[in-house]
């Protein structure tokens, strides 16, 4: 039995906008249209207007709108089109979604879940593409997942329903299609993934590969063909950008002696940077054979042509040879 | 108890595509007396915090309310306690009428343990049930009211929310965004632009290609009104709130105000407006004076009364300041507490150095 | 050279806070058959890219503005090559009548490196002189516009920006604050807002509580026009830019327009509105037939001569189209180029891995 | 003869308007009011309103026209109030002025300076005390800086006005009035710093003290303490944060043997976390004997109360004590 990851995160909202009649959605396109990209298919017929809101592009105000309504006793999901709408909000997100319960002294929960497409999609040029897991990440107050599979879509994404603080899930548009096995636990209705804990979504000995949201394909295939070659590579899936399981890492790392991140965002000060860099400042430091190795986006404005943007996003081949590169074998 | 009545002045309100309220206004002398005594303390209050900023006991910026105090006051006393507020920085009347005591305020302006947000918000983060901030952002408080208003809405309360914002801030895009889908939706919000005239050293005319605060909108419905008259004020927001309850949507309030000081303590408030304005403001449209000249007239109190209410609610602040001058600063182990909710923290946040690293018990 | 007259049709603008233009308008037989063949051109254009699209050879997103083409014609038939244009992502049509050759708008659509951004900007993303794009964000390119007039009226040009947006776009707080400073400033900028009815799946009318857009800005003039009949564009446009080389600051014009295709190759379109109402805007509003017929009614061509000037235009485009299919790739060497200003590089610029990092020599 | 940061920005300005009628410079109270911080002292006077233009509290409209006039030929100077506020028009600042360059295939430039006071304040809590530095970082097509002194102050932000591309000059409020050597180079009117090149700041042997803005400050307090223990520390005040003049780093590493960094924002993906994974990821690592070590601001949005305050942001003693036990002395 297979599950879609859009289906996955329909069925999310759904089950927990059954659970808690405080739950409700907007975003643009997300009722009569069944979403941009169908994550929100038939809720509207479900839960009428009231419970699932259009809203017109207007991305500043309707986040704030979610906040608004988060501090004040209901529980907003608010879909935007793609992460990169989101940065008109990003003020709304951060600085009254993110602070108001530090700034209140605890006194006004923010309850509110923003969610959508992050990062490349395919040949939709530099405004289009960016991945905003790290700068997320670096924001105390807001907790931050980014969904690679069906599992994590429908876990995840109920955990942060559920939670009481301002929760960021970065979903991926090319993952959406993708079909993954509905396991028996996933069809629970309390099926919740624990947000901050990172899953070995492969075991190995000889490498650790860290990757969250696509990129955890990428290496799961590039640990299949080293493993050919009598490679054992470890693929940990992330799963929660903020906070990050670095003791998961910390783990892997000391058993197999090598890391390579890998994300689909800038590299300066990413996720690559900061796993890096905790690493360095980890007890599993001393059981490094080889420095970290950072895979990223290329350092530059998503470009529109394909050979381009080939070259700009790794794939399983780049994961592959840095392995190999890390490890020294030919 | 006896009650008293007025007749406001013909200049109090104008409307846009909607009537103006009655301009006949009863209230009980108890009623009247509360008023005054508010006001009176919200200025007290504010005096306590000029001069605790000027002795140094309160750092950072300190934004005060004086001149308009008639704004919180008279919105309290049109509201109940279910509505809701929201307001910008300028926050320190809003908190007092919504329940925080100045005890609490002081505190919390001397970044105390027993201020009003533990010593972690400051001047322009405080909160109270049912009123939301004290927002640091020019204009995104009222995103902010709107949502505030979708929840009261939501959750089928007989509710309104008052959603405060500057002339200043009434140019920001996201009040246009928030206008359109309070609109759309429906939603029980009273927009209330309080214009003092100034952004910062911004004369509100050179800001806006429109100053006219209460026209902004074309398909929401306004009023402006004299905000340096607590009756108007009142009057304006308990009509405006019908208006809302009974389902019409929202509509728009300009409050013409005035603030007496600067922008910010680090704000003369002298280059970019006479001081001759200034003290005509002062001298002829105080919200205290003028209402405290209603009361003796019209009978509700005598001078010696209104002194003594004056003195008590000096007397009150002082306490307050003397207290909160007293109380100790938050403990170094609130430095990590209420980035997240309780239980459901993440397991450490790192300080300045690994070592200083908080890790939470879960 | 004989010229021709048109009386538009009494319904065709509607003004606001101003005259309307005058209906009489008088072309000469060249410029209505240039206007025509440029119609043509753009349909072309776009029936090209929508063909090539689903044979693959486009990717990504891409939004064609077939059933509008007489927004981007009428415009540049009645503005100099010294003003300026700005639309947003559905910028085909305006990149062809701002000067790209259907030959560079295709192979950018194909991401070759003869394409008119070289390649790196796609369907979106096109720039010509004076035209600054096809910008992807909805919004974004009204400030941008308004820079851009910032721009003409610092330099003392005696020209204009035409600041195109969408009716979903309307509704942007960066809009409103754009509206403002134009008009405080009295920047040289017209807005158009090229309202097709959709902001992708949502009616006007639900994502805007006023959604007469020539009317939302209470201190700029507006004038609506119908932006299916190619004259009424011209018009409007002409009337507007005297109206902002005259120094009388912005204008706000909205055009009423329709597009036939979904909103972009992944919307079929048709589950927001119906077949019949599709049907009904081609059959009886296009902006091609119906000047055609006004052609051919007036005298200025015949049947036969329309018909040459169709299939020249697609045999333009044709042979556009084969050109493109062929050219190149951009070179590999591109990926790191136009990050920053030649000779005034980073160091380097990091690939995905270090060793793709590329470094500049300085 | 001494210059304060604040006077050294403004002869930037000035100079540079003198020099290039393009110029010109926007933003909230910087005509009549002179500037909130009176960065922009008398420049009304001189160049009149058409030069020197007061707009609405509106900066994602009014950094958007920024945009588009340096799209157009002019050369906009837009000052932020502080930084914080710019979130409002973040989208502006690198979608449309960081990526057109690039998505027009190097047509049209876009040489806008974005300006203003970055991180944090004294006593203004959460939401004005943010560290932006990473963040823009982060993104390619833009140029950032950090500014320290008067020095940094007026050659970077000429350089930044004379760059053809997008430059972010991060300033900081409580240096303004921070008066520092002025020397007989600074006087030049083509007194330009190059964007891209740190500064040795003070010369050291034992240890490497990365930091910009305020911190530089801390930093050679702390190895002026350090020195009258024996200890030599060399100071980098890093001036560019992108690019991030790694070699310069690279180079005392390979001398010094140990590496801090400082700064005042997030810890969490910033700029130390990426100086750290880069020394890691070159020939610098092999020269470590010891972590890199960052000290940064605590990961908590910025409390109100001064000796909350007081732990947030590193200090000279923050930076003393890391470096002794880095060093492993007592
Ligand atoms: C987005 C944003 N920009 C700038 C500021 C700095 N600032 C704080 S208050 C203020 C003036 C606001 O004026 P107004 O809205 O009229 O309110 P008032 O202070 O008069 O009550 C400015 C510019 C800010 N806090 N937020
Ligand atoms: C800020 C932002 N939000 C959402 C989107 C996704 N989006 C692209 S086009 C569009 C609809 C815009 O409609 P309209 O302005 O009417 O222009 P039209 O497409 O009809 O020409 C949306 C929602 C975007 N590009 N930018
Ligand atoms: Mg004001
Ligand atoms: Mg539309």
């Amino acid at each position: 039995e297979t599950i879609t990851v859009r289906e996955a995160l329909n069925s999310a909202i759904d089950e927990e906008m059954e659970a808690d009649p405080k739950v409700w959605l907007l975003g643009e396109e997300v009722a009569q249209y069944n979403g941009a990209y169908k994550v929100t298919k038939g809720l509207l017929d479900k839960y009428g207007p009231d419970r699932i809101v259009d809203t017109p592009i207007t991305e500043m105000g309707f986040a704030g709108i979610a906040v608004g309504a988060a501090l004040s006793g209901t529980k907003p999901i608010c879909e935007f089109m793609t992460f990169n709408f989101a940065m008109q909000a990003i003020d709304q997100i951060i600085n009254s979604g993110g602070k108001t319960y530090y700034m209140s002294g605890g006194q006004v929960p923010c309850p509110v879940v923003f969610r959508g497409p992050n990062g490349a999609a395919a040949g939709v040029a530099a405004q289009h593409s960016q991945d905003y897991a790290s700068w997320y990440g670096q924001i105390p107050g807001l907790k931050v997942v980014s969904i690679f599979d069906a599992e994590d879509a429908k876990g995840l994404l109920k955990a942060a329903i559920r939670d009481p603080n301002p929760v960021i899930v970065l979903e991926n548009e090319l993952m959406y299609g993708t079909s993954f096995p509905l396991t028996e636990a996933m069809k629970s209705k309390d099926f919740v993934l624990p947000i901050g804990k990172a899953k070995i979504a492969r075991e190995g000995k000889d490498i650790t590969i860290v990757a969250h949201s696509r990129p955890v394909q990428f290496s799961l295939d590039a640990a299949e063909k080293l493993a050919k070659e009598g490679i054992s590579a470890e693929v940990i899936n992330l799963r929660s950008i903020r906070p990050l399981d670095i003791d998961t890492i910390i783990k892997s790392v000391k058993k197999t002696n090598h890391l390579v991140t890998v994300e689909q965002g800038f590299p300066v000060c990413g996720m690559g940077s900061e796993i890096s860099a905790q690493i360095m400042e980890s007890e599993a430091f001393d059981y490094l054979d080889a420095p970290v190795c950072r895979i990223a986006g290329a350092d530059v404005p998503m470009p529109y042509a394909r050979n381009l943007e080939d070259l700009s996003l790794p794939t399983e081949e780049t994961i592959y040879k840095q392995v190999k590169r890390v490890l020294n074998v030919q | 108890a006896g009650s008293v009545s007025f007749t406001l002045p013909e200049d109090t309100f104008e409307g846009y595509n909607i009537d103006t309220p009655s301009r006949e206004v009863t209230l009980t002398n108890e009623e009247a007396i509360n008023m005054y005594t508010e006001l009176q303390r919200v200025r007290r209050l504010e005096m306590a915090a000029d001069a605790s900023y000027k002795s140094k006991l309160i750092r950072g910026f300190c934004h005060l309310c004086i001149g308009q105090e008639a704004v919180p006051v008279g919105i309290e006393f049109a509201i109940s306690k279910e509505d809701a507020v929201i307001t910008s920085y300028r926050c320190h009347g809003f908190t007092y009428t919504r329940g925080g005591t100045p005890h609490e305020i002081l505190a919390e302006l001397m970044g105390r343990h027993t201020g009003i947000s533990k010593g972690k918000g400051g001047s322009m983060h405080m909160f109270t049930p049912n009123f939301f901030g004290g927002n640091g952002i020019v204009g995104a408080q009222v995103p902010l009211g709107a949502g505030i208003a979708f929840s009261q809405k939501y959750l089928g309360k007989n509710a309104c929310t008052i959603n405060l914002y500057g002339d200043g801030a009434a140019n920001q895009g996201q009040v246009f965004e928030t206008y359109n889908m309070a609109k759309l939706w429906n939603l029980p919000v009273i927009f209330v632009c309080e214009n003092n005239k100034y952004g910062m050293g911004t004369a509100a005319s050179r800001a806006a290609a429109n100053s006219e605060y209460h026209t902004r909108c074309e398909y929401i419905p306004g009023i402006k009104a004299n905000g340096m008259d607590i009756l108007a004020v009142r009057r304006a927001i308990e009509y405006a709130r019908e208006h809302c309850l009974f389902g019409k949507g929202p509509i728009i309030l300009e409050l013409s105000t005035y603030r007496y000081g600067g922008h910010s303590m680090s704000d003369p408030g002298t280059t970019y407006r006479t001081r001759e304005e200034v003290q005509h403001m002062r001298s002829t449209r105080d919200p205290i004076s003028s209402f405290k000249m209603r009361l003796i007239e019209s009978g509700v109190a005598t001078e010696e009364q209104i002194k003594s209410i004056d003195k008590d609610a000096k007397k009150m602040v002082d306490q307050a300041l003397a207290q909160a001058k007293q109380d100790p600063e938050p403990p170094i182990s609130d430095l990590f507490n209420h980035v997240y909710a309780p239980g459901t923290e993440v397991p450490s946040l790192r300080g300045r150095v690994p070592e200083e690293t908080h890790y939470f018990n879960q």
